[in-house]
């Protein structure tokens, strides 16, 4: 199962996955246009000022969603196969359950529609578009496996390092 | 006309205010300890003052039936009945209960006529609930009463709760406790049941019942062998360390007596010691067994060690009962104790007392208690606003002793107990009269009156010195009169005024002069024992031999959040009682399936002292070979357990050997 | 936008003062509270839904949408019960009157003021999340340091 | 007045105007008996009946209606006439296409449904501790 995952220590809060996200949702998928839409946000890169960091939050695509629980319309579904949590739009009733529930605080409200709006992890995509625009490479998207794969290895190569010092 | 009124919730120790409007009530939201919030018993407050059945005639027995007689003459017949008894048989023969419902001035001045009419038995149903508190932290503290604010939690980085069901008992408490959560805080909460409490915890430990001691000293064991005790703490604060001995208490060995798993117990520990801000929160868990005064010890014991106490944040808080517990235990209304917690055993500090009341004598050593009245050869008996019958298991069974001699009883409403008595008075409900009441957190606050009360109900304290005045004594009828003498005999009260506590929030004792704040956080400096120490006391577990081959189950007891006590008042409110109409018996789903109980089925719980009847209700929630039965109902009382501690005299109602078996 | 009752289940206590409250200033309770598995307490109420079913089948106009609210008019009301039948949440009762959450009229409802636990907030959905998304990150951003 | 047995879904709106108009319930079915009666009230009765089930018109004789109550998929309760939820479904479904599966539950159920879902993560995390 393919997954985003954030790696915080290396957000520096430049927002372009907010960015990104604006353009790829806009009509006319490009900065301009999507700024004149007045597009609404589906991940945020929240500032903890105590700790001085940015962290962004976005949708986890939980197992076993509460969004998707509490949805009493069906408008809110977890695809089996790929863990993505989908929302239909035509079918919300607007009576944000989901987002009361929601541990992140990432399902948001479609200002026109009156109904809710969260990430759909951009299906016409490879890779979402948060993530390809991520210059510090803080969202990294890929099967969890390979992502803890990687960070085993970064931790093997740091304690490779400091033994190769002592020497 | 001043449109609304602010008063203090009659129901639990809290002391949530909230206003009287003519018709109805509203929030107050700048309350500092409820912040306009209110829980269902406070928000079905007002059905008790509003109801049919107040008594509003005085009332004599005559035969079989009760006559509507004139104040006049009740007051009359209670002096003449109180004479005879004195004149025949001493004052032995005569004795008062005063109420944990009533103000500080009714219970000062009751307390009073008791002892200036030469006894000392007095009491109030504080013996019930807090009296090993009261025993235990006078002792090792100095001051018998919580140590910090309720508000306070929320500072705190570790909260203890230590037999308390606190979300349902005194749910504006939760309040505090959820914003230390949100602030990061980890809540313990140790409890053999899965309450609303325990959901709130990090770590809950479901723990055999009577378990506490070697918990807590399984605890100072792992805390000592850490390292994490607070050295400076215990030399410059603290004595009788070096004899405080726990090294048999490995978490190993506590494991196997308290059922819970080692790691668990060291987690605790050290989640409690390492906190910069640690909190205890006991209630009846842990003081109704026949070790409770050794488990409030105990559990100051941890505190002390650890340095937790005498800061912000940082203390015991013992969660009493009713809205005026502490402050009838802070006027003496107890057969142990006179007015500032003076012991009935010290000549010299009642000598105050005597001089400044200009009596005579005044009796010496331990009055009778509730429990003891039923056997003893008692003449005359005055009840205040207690329904012992109902709240008391020893009286409950042996109700028919009472009636040997004359009995009054002043109440809102005709209890059972007031069933058993010759006279019966009609009182003014709280909003119906004035004068303070003091929460469990030491808050003294006035109440004003609201209310005209019902036909000829009058304040107890007119009642009082209506009979005084008959006696040939003269006691204040104004409850700012009597709060004036109360500055005088207790020194905790004596800056306290009409003005100071009738402030928003009111006045938090000690307050020393009437200029003076208030003190939340006590023993910031200096412990109130002589020595200005904290007193380290060694308890040990003893093993809790209550199961037998025909009582092979535990009896737990407690309270629900729709009802409060012996019921008198939440039984006649509506909408409490059609949310939770009947006694309950909770238990395990594999007990019940041994048993034969389903569900639903109409059981018979049966202890050495009697049986009952109630509804199984099975919840994996509730404790293997345990079961619960809420105590506000009858049934409860009559099977709850005699034993007694005998350092404080608190019966052992938490636990009683017991079995179960489906059957009306 | 308005603000609505939002409820966080994990702090409710389940003492039910929300249910009591709302009954002593309506008549009938229009929250009710139940546990489920003894491990956890629910309120429910009207959610104000946005897109409400319950206006979609009102024919006589007596429950219409006005802003983010669902507004219900009595004197409009023909008692005929289909409300109940379209609502979602089983929120909506039928005793001589229809009983529903009205947000108490104007300024904080009764269940919100009187809930000891803080489970209950009227707040608006955006200042809602907003503090679920910092208590998020505060919580991420913590363990990094 | 005259009601159309084949419109007329057995909701209780008619029964709420009009005194002449009553509503029994028993186990399964819901009846309502139309007696004849004042006709100034037809009017009013008219703009009440959601389904256009009443029109003018004399009637002479009472006329009773049998409906199917529907239960309730998870206790069995009968809740609503089956003509009701028809009605229900129809109406939202053209302004939305919705899955309705609230639809065969009792609002007593749907509550309960409701609390369950949203008591999951809490009882999550609290039945491990």
């Amino acid at each position: 199962m393919r997954e985003i995952l954030v790696r915080p220590e290396r957000c520096m809060g430049c927002r372009s996955c907010e960015i990104a996200c604006a353009v790829e949702h806009s009509r006319s998928r490009d900065l301009f246009g999507a700024l004149s839409e007045m597009p609404q946000r589906r991940l945020y890169v929240e500032h903890v000022p105590e700790y001085s960091l940015a962290v962004p939050i976005l949708c986890r695509h939980c197992e076993d969603a509460p969004c998707v629980a509490v949805c009493p319309t069906g408008a809110l579904t977890q695809d089996a196969l790929t863990g993505v949590v989908r929302h239909n739009r035509d079918i919300c009733i607007g009576c944000w359950t989901c987002a009361s529930v929601c541990t992140y605080g990432v399902i948001g409200r479609d200002r026109r529609a009156r109904v809710a709006i969260k990430c759909d992890r951009c299906p016409d995509l490879d890779v979402p578009a948060c993530v390809n625009a991520c210059p510090t490479r803080a969202l990294i998207y890929g099967e969890v496996e390979e992502l803890s794969e990687a960070r085993r290895a970064a931790s093997a190569l740091k304690l490779a390092r400091g033994v190769a010092a002592s020497r | 006309m001043i449109s609304r009124i602010p008063t203090v919730c009659p129901y639990c120790a809290v002391g949530c205010g909230f206003y009287l409007t003519r018709s109805g009530m509203e929030y107050m939201q700048d309350h500092p300890v409820n912040e306009g919030s209110l829980c269902p018993k406070g928000n079905a407050a007002l059905d008790v003052l509003n109801h049919v059945e107040r008594l509003r005639y005085p009332m004599m027995r005559v035969g079989g039936d009760w006559i509507r007689v004139s104040w006049g003459e009740a007051l009359d017949r209670i002096a003449e009945e109180m004479d005879r008894a004195l004149r025949e048989r001493g004052p032995k023969s005569i004795a008062f209960l005063g109420s944990a419902k009533c103000t500080n001035e009714e219970n000062y001045l009751f307390q009073k006529l008791a002892r200036l009419m030469g006894t000392n038995s007095i009491d109030n149903s504080a013996r019930r609930c807090h009296s090993p508190t009261i025993i235990a932290l006078r002792r090792i503290l100095g001051t018998p009463a919580m140590t910090n604010p309720i508000t306070d939690l929320a500072l705190s980085d570790c909260i203890l709760v230590f037999g308390s069901n606190l979300a349902e008992n005194h749910p504006v408490v939760a309040r505090w406790i959820l914003r230390a959560k949100d602030r990061g805080a980890a809540v313990i909460v140790a409890d053999p049941r899965v309450t609303p409490t325990a959901w709130l915890a990090d770590l809950h430990l479901q723990l055999n019942p009577g378990t506490d001691i070697a918990l807590i000293n399984g605890m100072i064991n792992v805390i000592l062998r850490e390292g994490l005790e607070s050295r400076s703490f215990i030399k410059d604060r603290t004595k009788g360390f070096e004899e405080l001995d726990v090294s048999d208490y490995t978490p190993e060995r506590v494991s196997s007596i308290t059922g819970l798993s080692a790691g668990d117990i060291v987690r605790a520990a050290r989640l409690y010691a390492r906190a910069r801000a640690s909190a205890i929160v006991y209630c009846m868990g842990i003081t109704q067994h026949s070790c409770g005064t050794d488990n409030v010890t105990a559990c100051a014991n941890l505190a002390l060690v650890c340095g937790q106490i005498g800061r912000p944040g940082s203390g015991i808080l013992p969660l009493r009962g009713q809205n005026n517990v502490q402050g009838a235990c802070d006027m003496g209304a107890l057969a142990d104790f006179y007015p500032g917690w003076r012991s009935v055993d010290d000549p010299m500090a009642i000598d105050e007392l005597r001089r400044l009341w200009n009596a005579g004598t005044l009796p010496l050593g331990r009055g009778l208690t509730a429990d003891m009245m039923p056997d003893a050869d008692l003449r005359f008996l005055h009840v205040m606003g207690e329904d012992i019958v109902n709240s008391d298991p020893t009286v409950s069974r042996r109700r028919e002793k009472l009636r040997r001699g004359f009995m009054v009883v002043q109440d809102i409403f005709m209890t059972d107990t007031a069933k058993l008595a010759d006279l019966v008075l009609p009182a003014a409900a709280w909003a119906e009269k004035e004068g303070t009441f003091t929460s469990t957190e030491r808050r003294v606050q006035w109440i004003s009156r609201a209310r005209e009360p019902p036909g000829e109900a009058r304040p107890d304290l007119w009642i009082l010195a209506e009979v005084a005045a008959r006696l040939g004594f003269e006691l204040p009828s104004d409850p700012e009169e009597a709060l004036a003498e109360i500055n005088q005999a207790v020194p905790a009260y004596r800056g306290i005024s009409r003005s100071n506590a009738g402030a928003r929030g009111g006045i938090i004792w000690p307050c020393p002069h009437p200029d003076h704040p208030g003190t939340p956080v006590l023993h910031t400096e200096r412990f109130s024992t002589p020595e200005g120490r904290a007193r380290i006391t060694p308890v040990h577990h003893t093993p809790l031999e209550r199961g037998s081959p025909e009582h092979p189950m535990i009896l737990l007891t407690g309270r629900v959040v729709l009802h409060y006590n012996s019921g008198s008042m939440t039984m006649r409110s509506e909408g409490l009682v059609k949310r939770d109409p009947e006694s309950h018996v909770d238990v395990h789903p594999e007990d019940a399936e041994q048993l034969g109980v389903a569900d639903g089925d109409a059981v018979v719980v049966e202890t050495e002292w009697g049986r009952a009847r109630a509804r199984a209700r099975v919840t994996p929630r509730q404790k293997r070979g345990t079961l619960f039965m809420p105590f506000h109902f009858p049934e409860t009382n009559m099977i709850a357990s005699e034993l007694l501690d005998r350092k404080s005299l608190m019966p052992e109602l938490k636990v009683a050997a017991c079995r179960i078996w489906r059957g009306e | 936008m308005m603000a609505k009752i939002y409820l966080d289940p994990e702090r409710c206590i389940g003492c039910r003062a929300c249910e009591l409250a709302c009954e002593r200033e309506h008549g009938h309770p229009r929250i009710s509270v139940g546990t489920v598995s003894d491990l956890a307490a629910v309120p429910l109420y009207c959610h104000q839904c946005d897109v409400a079913p319950c206006v979609a089948i009102c024919y006589t106009g007596s429950l219409r949408q006005d802003g983010d609210m669902v507004k219900f008019d009595s004197d409009l009301c023909t008692l005929c019960g289909l409300c109940l039948v379209a609502c979602p949440f089983g929120a909506i009762e039928l005793d001589s009157k229809i009983q529903r959450c009205d947000l108490c009229g104007s300024g904080t409802p009764v269940c919100v003021m009187t809930c000891p636990a803080e489970a209950l907030v009227l707040e608006d959905l955006d200042t809602v999340t907003r503090s679920t998304r910092g208590r998020a990150a505060g919580l991420l951003a913590a363990r990094l340091r | 007045m005259k009601i159309d047995e084949k419109v007329c879904i057995g909701c209780r709106a008619c029964s709420a105007i009009s005194s002449s108009i009553s509503i029994s319930e028993e186990s399964d079915v819901r009846s309502i008996t139309f007696h004849p009666h004042d006709e100034s009230m037809t009017d009013s009765l008219i703009e009440a009946c959601p389904a256009g089930a009443i029109s003018s018109g004399l009637t002479a004789e009472s006329i009773t209606l049998i409906f199917r109550m529907k239960r309730c998929s998870v206790c069995g309760e009968p809740f609503a006439t089956e003509r009701e939820i028809e009605h229900v479904a129809a109406r939202i479904s053209q302004m939305q296409d919705f899955q309705k599966r609230w639809l065969d539950l009792c609002p007593e159920c749907r509550r309960d449904g409701q609390r369950r879902s949203h008591a999951v993560p809490c009882i999550r995390i609290r039945g491990r501790r």
